[in-house]
């Protein structure tokens, strides 16, 4: 128990992305829902570092480096799409955009 | 030229269709009429050019469309084929001659023509997937014809009768892909072409698969009973000459894939399903022929009696002897005829009155006493009237099935019988009695424009119900052929008892000729 | 310590990056003219997109060669896989963009079309979606995916409307969470192997026998999220309707044709090798991912009550139908895939872009969406061209030969026959007659009602009313690919067939 | 030992910022939770010898991803109490399987033969960032500059989208009111 | 010879389309003139080739074309002229030569004079193919023609409903009968190989005894349909709503002994299966009873005649069930001669009364009808079988066939019904001609018919007198030629002097009996008051034993609803509303299920997880099933699995 080992990572990294995916699934707050991606992200970031560092592979920080990068870019996009969106309806509730159904 | 003739014959009317639209509205049915004289003289032409003592395919042709994957342009035409495909020119001909006037008449001819071409197209072709994509090009102009020129329940006819057949049509189309990969894991190639797999002899089990499958699609097409109901909507709902053209060229598409399919290729298969599909026959014959009975409206009645008499064709087809499949060819060029005729007719009244309604009419007889003689002439062909086209057909069909079981043949005999009960009762009601309803005092007998289709149609029913050697000779040659090639396939001692052994017989054939 | 890596330039094998980066030059040199000179026409930028895309189309032929000369191709520190898949979709990706990109050519001005930068992102799509078919490494295979489809997001919003605002966050935030399981789905894979790299994947799975088939699953369960979302299976496919009308008819096209190849072609890499070693899990759960997707979609697409949410559906059930092929795993049916997709491309182009054409700016009111059935009534009557151009296409969408969509079904039933899935088969085939229902729906609208009243009156002007002749010429295009593909269908199905074979796969 | 300490610590304190991320309703409080949580995170990166993706991770996330959030916030006015309808709470059972499945069977599992061989193994005696570097510019220069592209591509969309050329929709107007609006354009420049 | 067959065959159709031609137009007197000419050519040409046969006993036998070959079928179209098939085309022939002249004046007033002809003619045509063709194909394509010719003409005034009623009637009818037929023609061709008589009679031989048979008993039951035997008898009467020269021809001469002719002609046949033919007489014998019992109370005077056509078809088959087929022949011919006189004097009758056909409303008309009272009590002493009469030679010689052949109960019947037969025709005669005048109270002013009309039916007439005793031997010479020459002789003199002598009685008795009953001045138009009139016999043969009540009520009308059934509640409600139902099934699914798509992002992530966490759930199963499979093994197995 308390010798760390890789799987202690994983869970770890699991945990947290389940964290991130209940965020997805209960914010309807764009803003505060992008948050819960970006859990999501780092979740599996923790989870790259750990197996790299236990293969001393140096993949896995490569993996979380360009994940980082990504992050960062959809970021940019989305808060894109959001300021545009707040412009014209003046809320970022996503309850507010179902013009489209069916 | 008689090299590719056959493609001439397809891809005439459809050039022709696209050159329509540049054809000003008024010029188009004379255009139109023009298209389908020149197409019906090739076709005879064709007919001249025809070999009959030829059993096998002419005017082949062949040319490569997707080598690798086996499927190639093969077009040719045998007996079984030939007069369908004058018949398929031949309506169109009389159909378009005689369109009553009507709205977007030029989109009606260029959808007419292009049908034309789908027909043709499915008679003619050898390759399977060629015969596929004919088969389901023509829904399309039908749908058009039913779902604009329709009725008031012309839209759910039409999408009923395209969806319908679709469905069917795939089941079928994956009975030809599994076809042939069969092909292709006998011989190693692929091969959609008919000719090569008339050579593959399959197990039993597989041509049983098969044959469901083929069948499924075939059936639907014919339609046998029950995936018949489209009909009656399909029927009811369509203008004049779409039922014309439904019931005399497109309904035997189903009955001439029986022919040219399922029998030669599941030998087995077809004797093992024989029984089954003749009881499917007599509850078309029967059961249709009474539903007729019961119809109020004069076209549903003809379309219902159309299926009884697909039921005869049918019987005919699981003979699966020489006279019963000749018959039963015969009979759908009869049928074609006779049921064309009908619906003409029906579509003469149609136009006078709008209405096909028979508690509408009654008494026609005193009013249109022209009409009420080609009407009951093409009635007694209806019921089967010696002398009449209908009755070769009828006769052959049933003698040929006769040698499978006796008892079956009896009950499909009834057909004669509640035949004559729907068909004289229509007539009685439209055309017996007096007068009375006014709006039928002073309807005008058939017009000159009417005649040009009727009169052929019923000097055809008269002079083919006299003398049918003409089409049934070569008819009788390439059936020979077919029953021969599965007698010569069958497995199953069965099947090698059931399907008889024509060469054997063709010496006793003729010393029957020399002797009269 | 480390020693300085020694690297020579021909094992780079840099050619191999070529297709991707010279849509990336156009791109730059795109916002490059747009600082020097503002204010120029789309038309310019147009053309400029068309004839780098041109030049693209020159260096994957030249890729195409050398793949048939010395076969797959490694470049650039093994990163760069350039194989026959990666070949096919390429040209797939970069003919459909250039047909895409001369529908901005609008008669009517669209927000877009006024940014040089659409052009300048789109071009960047091309390269992201080039980058993610041309590698078996799952990090440039990542990169690439969320440099196309951020630049996507972006493309849809530009529509600049409620709607395509809309869709555009959907997708986004729905594209988000796709990339979350995409990294959970690589870490779980990479914490197996120790590799990011699919065949190296395939070869220590391999080797350990797949003991641990439980993470492998699990892996794969986060990878089928992901490429579920990207390919619209059921039931990760509820952002496409609502992207399809959102966004521009042109786009949704577009979006119907391009990321799904992409997409497909991973996937491939991806589960080809799982399919072979024969795991029983993945066979079932494709099976079913596949029989719904085809079946539900076609279910839902017969109650649209538009034409574009229609075909969004239908294309969400042609995709369906199109995974049968990775099920199923053989070379024929991975050539049939490709084959139906190429043919699929035309026919779907077309049909958007006939939507495209008659895009109004005001709605009458009879009409709730931009594509309402009810405005194509009676199409027949005021635009009889129109209408049998479009029902050309409703009929090859529905499978009718011997129109482009129709032999592209045969092949991939056919390769479903003969590997012995004769249901899923039957399945196919049915569906096909589903799926009849709603293409005939609309020819119902166009050819068997009548007109609406206005639209006799300004006699069908609203059908063609975007039209222009480059517009036009597109249609063209796509109708001689959908009603002539079978003259083509020989060679091509050759040259997938020798390419998808000489990959492996 | 030290290890271990630290494991279990910053694990706790980044599932319970994360926590508290997706489940306050107040913004700002999860903005900072957020920012806490991913240097935690780093905090595993330090721990893993993995210096250099620790340092990224404080410099991107808290540094840029953070500042254009709070930017973000300021902009959308949700630094007060956010309201949420969360309709349905089923959703929480579901959620509750997922994380129970997932954690069991990784539990369950002790991971994979352990005899794997690295592909791009760390050099001893090498400091992180170098080693980073080396593999960064040799096997995933492509990717990086695909990255970079990528990072373009965000730019240009954020610009564009962000823009003032987005507030007046050519999509929604009809021919006339664009000419007018492209007159008045003209007139401003010749003016 | 051969251009006389042809002329016989042909010239009828000559005529019918011939007058065809003028359907349209209005009454054309020359039609009928013309019409009749051709006819009356035919018969000429068939005299020469009666000659012909007789002078040289040669058959003449021509085949003018191929009709169906397929396969092993082989049916030209072949025309045999032998004693047998001459002997009808003389009947056939002469008979119509009169019918048409008579209908000349007959149909004087119609409208559709020249449609009449057309259709009479295309009759004879018929008549002429079912007897002169040489194979059953042929036989068959007549005995559909005249079918249908009977069918156009009695519903020749298609404005009455009963008339076209009655038309369809006899037309199905007779088609239940022709699918017996066809059966029959089947197992021949699939026994024998041919449809030729020659070549097919030749085969029997070797036919085991079942299948001859089935091939009797298939080919009588279209004889039985054509002939109007029991069961399928009730159309004969109704047909009485055609026009009357019809009646005479078709339902009394020709038409329904074309079964009687069937059996004769398959004679071959039918000798090698004697049970069959047993069956037949005793039917035969049935019938002349049962249609004799109705006819004595009918009160409409065609229906009584047909009646007892019927009864006198009866007797045909009676004799040619027995095996003698020369005696059913020459009864046959005689029979069509005062039978078709019959119906003509009836005919004018009709035409004097405004076509009232009841007797009772007749009476004395002797006075103003002198020619037609003396043809057709003269026809009914003939009918009745009074020496020396034709009815006497061929009917007497009839229960002399019973008589020898030891069916004594065939016999009795048959000498009943000859009393009845003598009892009923006198009855009308007694009726319409004799007695108090009932006519001119309902208002009618009779008249007698033209002359002409009475000329010729007056070969009709000598013929019905002399036909007995100048032809019976001849005529057995000839025919005989080919059927069997069975001579019918009671070998006791004195046996069969009581017994004709006896029967001669009977039968005086009987007219005696019918005059003194209804020339009496009592006899009053029934009201149905009288007490005969609620008699429960009466009741009984008044509505012909209720035969076409229990047709209507348990064929016609079940048919009828069954029909509706089908249609309405099969058809529509189950195979097309499951067809439907299947297309529903689909729309309505789609229609409920589009709420997935609820537009909202939240559904659609949460849509998204769960599909990952089903699928997740899917792997860990499996995964743990797959890591398990040995215990799991051993765990099932423990539980019997």
């Amino acid at each position: 128990m308390m010798e760390i080992g890789l799987n202690h990572y994983l869970v770890l990294s699991t945990i947290l992305f389940t964290i991130g995916l209940i965020g997805v699934m209960r914010r309807k707050n764009l803003l505060l829902l992008f948050f819960a991606t970006e859990i999501l992200l780092n979740a599996v970031n923790v989870g790259f570092a750990a197996i790299s560092h236990y293969y001393g592979d140096l993949t896995g920080q490569m993996f979380a480096f360009f994940v980082i990068a990504i992050a960062a870019s959809e970021l940019a996009v989305g808060l894109g799409l959001l300021i545009v969106w707040h412009k014209r309806h003046g809320t970022i509730d996503l309850d507010t955009m179902t013009s489209m159904r069916g | 030229m008689l090299d590719h003739i056959l493609s001439i014959l397809i891809f005439f009317p459809a050039f022709a269709g696209i050159m329509g639209f540049m054809i000003n509205k008024d010029s188009m049915r004379a255009y139109g009429t023009a298209v389908a004289v020149i197409e019906f003289a090739l076709s005879l032409w064709l007919w001249f050019a025809f070999d009959n003592n030829v059993s096998g395919m002419q005017f082949m042709e062949h040319i490569a469309l997707v080598p690798s994957f086996g499927i190639n342009y093969i077009l040719g035409v045998d007996g079984i084929s030939l007069f369908i495909i004058i018949m398929a020119s031949f309506f169109t001909m009389i159909g378009i001659a005689s369109l009553s006037p009507t709205h977007s008449i030029k989109n009606m001819i260029i959808t007419l023509l292009f049908l034309q071409m789908t027909m043709i197209g499915v008679f003619a072709a050898l390759d399977a997937i060629i015969f596929y994509v004919f088969w389901e090009l023509s829904l399309v102009p039908m749908l058009y014809l039913i779902g604009a020129w329709g009725g008031p329940l012309r839209i759910y006819a039409s999408v009923k009768f395209f969806l319908y057949t679709f469905t069917g049509s795939l089941i079928m189309l994956v009975g030809m892909l599994f076809m042939a990969y069969f092909f292709y894991q006998a011989t190693g190639v692929w091969s959609f072409a008919i000719l090569d797999w008339y050579r593959l002899v399959l197990p039993e089990s597989f041509q049983l698969w098969l044959f469901a499958a083929f069948f499924i699609g075939f059936a639907i097409k014919v339609p046998m009973f029950p995936f018949h109901t489209w009909l009656p909507y399909a029927h009811g709902q369509a203008p004049t000459i779409g039922s014309v053209i439904l019931a005399a060229v497109l309904l035997k598409m189903g009955t001439y894939a029986f022919i040219r399919f399922s029998l030669p290729l599941f030998p087995d298969a077809s004797v093992f399903f024989m029984f089954p599909i003749a009881i499917i026959a007599i509850i078309m014959i029967i059961y249709t022929a009474m539903i007729a009975y019961a119809q109020k409206d004069i076209k549903q009645v003809v379309a219902y009696s159309s299926v009884s008499h697909m039921g005869v064709i049918i019987l005919g087809t699981f003979a699966l002897n020489v006279e019963g499949i000749s018959g039963s060819i015969f009979l759908m060029i009869a049928h074609g005829v006779v049921s064309g005729a009908l619906f003409l007719l029906v579509g003469v009244i149609y136009d006078r009155r709008h209405t096909k309604l028979m508690s509408e009419f009654g008494g026609l007889a005193h009013v249109m006493p022209r009409y009420a003689t080609i009407f009951g002439l093409m009635l007694m062909a209806s019921v089967g009237m010696p002398l009449t086209i209908n009755f070769v057909g009828e006769f052959l069909s049933l003698l040929g099935f006769y040698q499978q079981s006796h008892i079956l043949t009896l009950l499909a005999g009834i057909a004669i019988v509640v035949g004559a009960i729907y068909m004289l009762t229509a007539f009685k009601k439209i055309f017996f009695g007096e007068v009375t309803n006014e709006k039928n005092k002073n309807l005008p007998d058939v017009s000159k424009r009417e005649l040009l289709a009727l009169i052929p149609l019923s000097i055809i029913t008269v002079w083919l119900g006299i003398y049918p050697k003409p089409i049934l000779d070569p008819i009788n040659n390439s059936v020979e052929a077919v029953v021969q090639l599965m007698h010569n396939k069958a497995t199953s001692p069965e099947a090698k008892m059931r399907i008889p052994n024509v060469s054997g017989l063709v010496i006793t054939k003729t010393a029957t000729k020399e002797a009269h | 310590m480390l020693s300085l890596a020694n690297v020579s330039l021909e094992s780079l094998n840099l050619i191999t990056l070529a297709p991707m980066l010279i849509p990336v030059i156009g791109a730059l040199f795109i916002l490059v003219l747009d600082i020097i000179k503002g204010g120029l026409d789309k038309s310019l930028y147009v053309v400029i997109s068309i004839l780098f895309l041109a030049l693209d189309f020159g260096a994957l032929l030249e890729s195409a060669g050398a793949f048939s000369k010395d076969g797959i191709m490694l470049g650039v520190f093994d990163v760069m896989l350039i194989d026959g898949l990666a070949i096919i979709s390429q040209f797939i990706i970069v003919v459909t963009s250039m047909l895409f990109i001369p529908l901005a050519l609008t008669n009517k001005r669209f927000h877009e079309f006024s940014y040089p930068e659409f052009f300048a992102l789109f071009l960047f799509m091309i390269s992201g979606f080039q980058f993610m078919v041309a590698s078996d490494n799952l990090i440039l295979i990542f990169v690439g995916l969320e440099t196309a489809s951020l630049a996507l997001y972006t493309l849809i919003a530009m529509h600049n409307r409620d709607k395509s605002f809309e869709a555009a966050i959907k997708y986004f935030t729905m594209g988000a969470l796709a990339a979350g399981f995409y990294s959970f789905g690589s870490m779980v894979f990479y914490a197996l192997t120790g590799s990011i790299e699919i065949n190296q994947i395939a070869a220590v799975l391999e080797a350990n026998n797949y003991t641990d088939i439980g993470f492998v699953l699990i892996g794969v369960v986060m990878m089928l999220g992901s490429f579920g979302f990207k390919l619209s299976v059921v039931p990760f496919h509820t952002w496409t309707p609502d992207v399809y009308e959102g966004s521009s008819a042109a786009m949704a096209g577009y979006m119907s044709i391009v990321p799904k190849i992409a997409a497909f072609v991973v996937a491939m890499r991806l589960f080809e090798f799982l399919i072979h070693a024969n795991i029983v899990w993945l066979e079932v759960v494709l099976y079913a991912l596949v029989v719904i997707t085809m079946t539900a979609a076609n279910i839902w697409a017969l109650v649209q009550s538009d034409v574009k949410r229609m075909l969004a559906y239908s294309s969400i059930s042609h995709a369906g139908f199109v995974m049968a092929a990775i099920l199923i795993g053989t070379t024929q049916s991975n050539s049939a895939l490709f084959l139906y997709w190429i043919l699929f491309s035309f026919t779907n182009l077309g049909a958007f872009s006939m939507l495209w054409i008659s895009r109004q700016k005001e709605l009458p009111g009879y009409q709730k969406t931009d594509h309402s059935f009810e405005k194509f009534s009676g199409m027949i009557k005021t635009s009889p061209m129109a209408a049998i151009v479009m029902g050309l296409f409703m009929l090859s969408l529905a499978g009718l030969p011997p129109f482009a969509l129709f032999w592209g079904k045969i092949y991939m039933i056919s390769s479903a026959v003969t590997s012995g899935y004769t249901v899923l088969a039957l399945i196919m085939a049915l569906n096909s007659a589903i799926a009849g229902y709603y293409y005939i729906k609309l020819i119902v609208f166009m050819f068997m009602k009548d007109p609406i009243e206005s639209n006799i009156d300004n006699n069908g002007e609203l059908y063609v009313a975007n039209a222009t002749t480059g517009l036009k010429t597109i249609i063209g295009f796509a109708i001689i690919g959908t009603v002539f593909a079978f003259l083509a269908l020989d060679s091509l199905l050759e040259f997938v067939t020798a390419f998808v074979y000489n990959s492996g796969y | 030992m030290f290890e271990a300490v630290a494991f279990y610590l910053f694990a706790f304190l980044t599932i319970t910022m994360f926590y508290i991320t997706v489940t306050t309703s107040q913004a700002l409080y999860a903005l900072s939770a957020l920012a806490a949580g991913m240097i935690f995170i780093s905090a595993f990166f330090f721990i893993l010898g993995a210096d250099f993706l620790g340092a990224v991770q404080i410099i991107v996330y808290t540094g840029a991803v953070m500042a254009l959030y709070a930017f973000g916030m300021m902009f959308f006015d949700t630094t007060r109490e956010v309201k949420e309808n969360h309709g349905n709470q089923y959703i929480v059972v579901g959620l509750g399987t997922l994380a129970a499945i997932l954690v069991v069977v990784i539990f369950a599992v002790p991971m994979v033969s352990t005899n794997m061989q690295a592909f791009y193994p760390m050099t001893e005696g090498a400091g992180n960032t170098e080693m980073v570097g080396m593999v960064l510019f040799t096997k995933y220069l492509v990717p990086f500059e695909v990255a970079a592209l990528m990072l373009l591509v965000a730019m240009v969309a954020g610009i564009v989208l962000a823009g003032k050329k987005m507030d007046l929709s050519l999509t929604l107007m009809n021919a006339e009111e664009i000419q007018e609006i492209e007159d008045q354009k003209n007139k401003k420049v010749l003016s | 010879m051969e251009i006389y067959l042809y002329i016989a065959l042909f010239a009828p159709l000559v005529s019918s389309l011939f007058a065809a031609l003028f359907t349209a137009t209005p009454k054309k007197q020359f039609v009928g003139i013309i019409a009749s000419l051709l006819i009356f050519t035919a018969f000429v040409s068939s005299s020469i080739l009666l000659t012909h046969i007789l002078g040289t006993g040669e058959i003449v036998h021509v085949e003018l074309m191929t009709w169906m070959a397929t396969g092993n079928l082989y049916i030209p179209f072949g025309f045999v002229v032998d004693q047998v098939s001459v002997t009808m085309m003389m009947v056939v022939t002469l008979v119509s030569t009169i019918v048409h002249i008579y209908s000349i004046g007959y149909m004087d007033h119609d409208s559709g004079f020249n449609r009449f002809f057309s259709y009479l003619s295309a009759f004879v045509f018929s008549m002429m193919i079912l007897v002169m063709s040489d194979n059953f194909a042929g036989l068959f394509i007549g005995w559909e023609g005249v079918g249908l010719c009977s069918w156009l003409l009695i519903g020749f005034w298609f404005h009455k409903e009963s008339a076209t009623w009655a038309a369809n009637e006899a037309f199905i009818m007779n088609r239940i009968a022709d699918l017996g037929m066809l059966i029959g023609i089947f197992l021949i061709y699939w026994n024998t190989g041919t449809l030729q008589y020659d070549g097919a009679f030749a085969a029997f031989g070797n036919l085991d005894q079942t299948t001859l048979t089935l091939i009797g008993i298939f080919l009588f039951i279209g004889a039985m349909g054509k002939s109007a035997q029991f069961p399928l008898h009730t159309w004969l009467a109704d047909a009485m709503e055609g026009p009357t020269p019809v009646s005479a021809l078709i339902h009394a001469a020709t038409m329904v002994t074309a079964g009687v002719y069937l059996v004769v002609r398959s004679h071959e046949l039918y000798a090698l299966i004697p049970n069959v033919g047993l069956f037949i007489a005793s039917l035969g014998a049935f019938v002349a009873i049962f249609a004799a019992s109705m006819a004595l109370v009918n009160r409409d005077i065609k229906r009584v005649i047909a009646y007892s056509t019927l009864s006198q078809l009866g007797y045909m088959f009676a004799a040619a069930g027995l095996g003698a087929y020369w005696v059913a022949l020459f009864h046959l011919m005689a029979h069509a001669f005062f039978k078709a006189l019959l119906f003509l004097g009836g005919g004018n009758v009709m035409h004097a009364m405004n076509n009232e056909l009841d007797p009772f409303k007749m009476g004395a008309l002797g006075k103003t009808m002198k020619g037609t009272m003396i043809m057709m009590t003269l026809a009914s002493v003939a009918l009745a079988g009074i020496f020396p009469l034709a009815g006497f030679f061929s009917k007497d010689l009839i229960l002399e066939v019973a008589f020898v052949d030891h069916h004594f109960i065939i016999y009795t019947v048959l000498l009943l019904t000859a009393g009845l037969t003598a009892f009923y025709s006198f009855r009308i005669i007694a009726l319409i001609f004799h007695g108090e005048d009932r006519h001119t109270a309902l208002g009618h002013h009779p008249h007698e018919a033209y002359k002409f009309m009475l000329v010729a039916m007056s070969p009709l007439l000598i013929l019905a007198i002399i036909a007995g005793f100048t032809m019976k031997m001849p005529y057995f010479e000839m025919v005989t030629e080919l059927l069997p020459a069975t001579e019918y002789h009671i070998h006791s003199h004195t046996t069969y002097w009581i017994m004709t002598i006896g029967t001669q009685l009977f039968v005086m008795l009987a007219i005696f009996f019918a005059y003194k009953k209804y020339m009496c001045s009592s006899v009053k138009i029934p009201d149905g008051t009288s007490k005969m009139e609620n008699n429960f016999f009466y009741k009984l043969l008044i509505n012909q034993y209720y035969i076409p009540y229990f047709y209507e009520a348990y064929i016609v009308k079940i048919y009828k609803a069954l029909s509706v059934v089908c249609w309405e509640q099969i058809d529509k409600k189950i195979v097309d509303a499951s067809v439907d139902g299947i297309a529903n099934i689909f729309y309505n699914t789609g229609k409920n299920t589009r709420q997935m798509q609820s537009g909202n992002l939240s559904t659609m992530l949460k849509w998204m997880v769960a599909g990952t966490v089903a699928l997740l759930s899917l792997a860990v199963v499996f995964g743990l099933a797959a890591k398990y499979s040995d215990e799991i093994t051993i765990v099932l197995s423990s539980l019997g699995v």
